[in-house]
């Protein structure tokens, strides 16, 4: 299965044109079920009341958050150890909607912390680890944009991206440490709540349809990267004068 | 061996000939923990209660500072060239150059942090502590900031770029080095979280030579 | 409806939230076909000799 | 040296790729000990990217590079070993004297430093051996640079425009080492334009297409 042929626009149009209907498809109908079970068709928290149905959109963003920067770690070490050109597109074209969701994770954490903490941010453990990971997406992205050549900043941050993967863990543990350290008695420990069945099928059906819809985004946005590419090629072309050998 | 001990030997050096680089950044440790005063006020338990985390910070921010042209500057002359194509191993070059910035930036902090300290009213009992976590988690601040460096190698200028990249790895070693200080003050034993500063300055030891060192070959390609 | 819409008194974080992902999950698709469609027209007019823009 | 049919540099279908183009392709080189291989072409054209392939610095795109019969990806230390390379820039730090940069240098490379005397004289440099970098001319930090050959030897010399900046007398004493490295069995590819090298130099052009 050579993966190289992806790498060039044209056969990579075929590829998404095919997978398209069914990531797109099935971003829709997930999302359509977490839609209808989370806000309409599932009772109130006993505890909680109804921001619970908060938790519907914020444990997805939160678990696509982690679930990106995955796919960011794996796509940074395809490029690093195969040099595979759509690797390195890959990474610059996902990072954007990673951040995006850790982005929607921290507000949405935020706009549930409120009514049940009192204060829009609380130090959290979870939500500092996410806030942690936003700041590391931001680098990720500052630092692939940071060159003139696109690969070059490929390949750094895709070091960066493995780097960042190895302390993540060590990250969490060490603020999980510091928040244990510091629990001020005053914030009821708030655990993760009781997840009851009814609960499961919204949060699921947000989980499943977050991440269709990030695979269907996923593929233009390679799409686009791979045209921008080429367009970048071109121009060097026509300003060097050497000819390009194939065509898309 | 001595391919890697002649680098150290020229970068101390290189400092000696120009001592303003390392006094400028014992300037910003200086002025940055006065800044903090000025903003917390000047009442002793007010700056008591918080001395140790803001010496940590602004200490972490001074190497950070400091670790903007350790790659920059070799690249800029052609000496990044001489250092990948040299037959020594590059992960060893890069071990010698985190030591020598460490020797020529850390050391000197270190050395400082003391009257730092007392301006900003840190406990007596603190100060051992404070001298034994920076010796343990300033080279894991040289060594992930070395990872930085080589990663901005050629990066567009300007922008908080190796800021972006290096801080949050450098959580960890704040909120055990602040947390073994306090311990100590408290009465504690600072122990366990020494350790987990020591453990984690081994692991940055592990992993940098080779993050910075394939960093640095894709810099000079 | 309207306790629906009152989200047992929560409304105004309930709401915001499920709006704020709809708002980042439609920005996140159109401005990513948006993109992928100015890049095709900008390559095909390339390609063909006809936008010179450098 | 023997005539091994295998001995030296031999590239064959070399292609680079920068910046998504392709800078060079299908390109073959030969050049066996006591060879000069000069390459010429237009800006643009390659010759640096080509020096830093052969150098180990770029991998190519495509085709293989051999030294001695062997691809030099086999034991990239020992490649780095055998070249010294020596760019545009000079690598010279304004407050080191001459004779702590070639100090430094063979240090780095694992050589003695024996030779670093010969080497600042060969270049006319014996004199300015304590000055500080930041006081010499162009010319100065250019034979300076070209000095490094002299102060850790290596057999093959990747030079990159070695003339740029020289005066006659400059060209002249890069010339005799030239010639005296390669009478020594040595390999000396040069991207330049000028005609330094005198006899018997094979001639490689670049971007002909």
């Amino acid at each position: 299965m050579n993966w190289h042929r992806y790498a060039s626009p044209a056969n990579f149009k075929r590829l998404s044109d095919r997978l398209m209907p069914w990531t797109a498809g099935g971003a829709a109908v997930f999302l359509a079920i977490g839609v209808w079970t989370g806000l309409f068709a599932s009772p109130a928290d006993y505890q909680q009341g109804e921001t619970v149905r908060i938790m519907y959109v914020h444990v997805p963003a939160a678990w696509m958050s982690m679930f990106v920067y995955a796919n960011l770690a794996v796509a940074g070490a395809a490029a690093l150890v195969w040099r595979h050109p759509l690797a390195e597109v890959a990474g610059r074209a996902i990072a954007p909607v990673g951040a995006a969701f850790t982005f929607l994770c921290l507000v949405t954490g935020s706009l549930w912390g409120k009514p049940m903490w009192g204060t829009w941010w609380v130090w959290d453990a979870r939500l500092t680890s996410v806030l942690i990971l936003f700041f590391v997406y931001l680098a990720y992205m500052a630092l692939n944009s940071a060159f003139d050549e696109p690969e070059r900043g490929a390949r750094a941050s895709a070091v960066l991206a493995l780097v960042g993967a190895i302390n993540l863990p060590i990250i969490k543990f060490s603020v999980d440490w510091w928040n244990t350290l510091h629990q001020p008695a005053s914030i009821t420990r708030l655990d993760a709540p009781a997840v009851d069945p009814s609960m499961l099928v919204p949060l699921f059906a947000m989980a499943v349809g977050f991440t269709f819809f990030f695979l269907a985004v996923a593929l233009v946005r390679i799409r686009a990267e791979l045209l921008e590419r080429r367009l970048e090629a071109l121009r060097h072309a026509r300003v060097a004068g050497s000819t390009i050998v194939e065509r898309a | 061996m001595n391919a890697a001990l002649a680098l150290v030997v020229r970068d101390l050096r290189l400092a000696l000939r120009t001592p303003a680089e390392t006094l400028t950044i014992l300037a910003f440790f200086v002025i940055a923990a006065t800044l903090f005063a000025f903003g917390i006020g000047p009442e002793p338990q007010a700056l008591a209660r918080v001395a140790t985390g803001i010496v940590w910070v602004v200490a972490l921010l001074a190497c950070l500072i400091s670790l903007d042209r350790l790659f920059q500057s070799e690249a800029d002359d052609g000496s990044l060239d001489q250092l990948v194509l040299a037959p020594a191993s590059l992960e060893l070059l890069v071990l010698a150059k985190c030591l020598a910035q460490w020797l020529t930036t850390a050391l000197p902090l270190i050395v400082v942090s003391p009257i730092v300290a007392t301006m900003l009213q840190l406990p007596a009992q603190g100060y051992a502590t404070l001298l034994l976590t920076l010796l343990l988690g300033t080279p894991s601040l040289s060594l992930f900031g070395a990872i930085g460096a080589a990663l901005s190698v050629g990066a567009r200028k300007g922008g908080a770029l190796l800021a972006l990249i290096v801080l949050p790895l450098y959580i960890p070693v704040l909120i055990f080095a602040v947390a073994a200080v306090e311990a100590q003050i408290a009465g504690l034993s600072p122990r366990p979280h020494l350790f987990l500063l020591a453990g984690f300055g081994v692991f940055a030891l592990t992993i940098t030579p080779f993050a910075a060192a394939a960093a640095l070959r894709q810099a000079s390609e | 409806m309207a306790a629906f819409l009152d989200m047992g008194g929560y409304a105004a974080f309930v709401w915001p939230a499920w709006i704020l992902s709809a708002v980042v999950v439609a920005s996140i698709a159109m401005t990513s076909v948006r993109r992928l469609k100015s890049l095709e027209r900008e390559l095909a007019e390339v390609e063909n000799g006809r936008g010179e823009r450098p | 040296m023997d005539s091994n049919p295998t001995a030296g540099l031999k590239g064959r279908a070399l292609a680079c790729r920068r910046g998504g183009r392709t800078v060079f392709q299908a390109l073959d080189l030969r050049a066996t000990p006591g060879d000069l291989l000069v390459l010429r072409g237009a800006n643009g054209a390659g010759k640096s990217s080509l020096l830093r392939v052969l150098a180990g610095l770029l991998a190519p795109a495509a085709g293989t590079l051999d030294w001695d019969g062997e691809a030099i990806g086999e034991d990239p230390a020992a490649h780095r070993a055998r070249l010294a390379f020596i760019a545009h820039t000079d690598a010279l730090k304004p407050t080191l004297t001459l004779a702590e940069h070639l100090h430094f240098h063979a240090a780095l490379r694992g050589a003695s430093g024996t030779n670093v005397a010969a080497a600042l004289d060969a270049f006319g440099l014996a004199a300015l051996a304590d000055t500080p970098a930041r006081f010499l001319s162009q010319g100065q930090r250019r034979r300076a640079a070209l000095a490094r050959l002299l102060a850790a030897p290596a057999p093959l010399w990747l030079l990159d425009e070695p003339t740029n900046g020289l005066d006659a007398p400059s060209v002249d004493a890069l010339a005799r080492a030239v010639a005296r490295h390669r009478a020594a069995g040595g390999v000396v590819v040069a991207a330049t334009h000028l005609e330094f090298a005198g006899a018997s130099a094979r001639t490689l052009t670049l971007g002909a297409a």
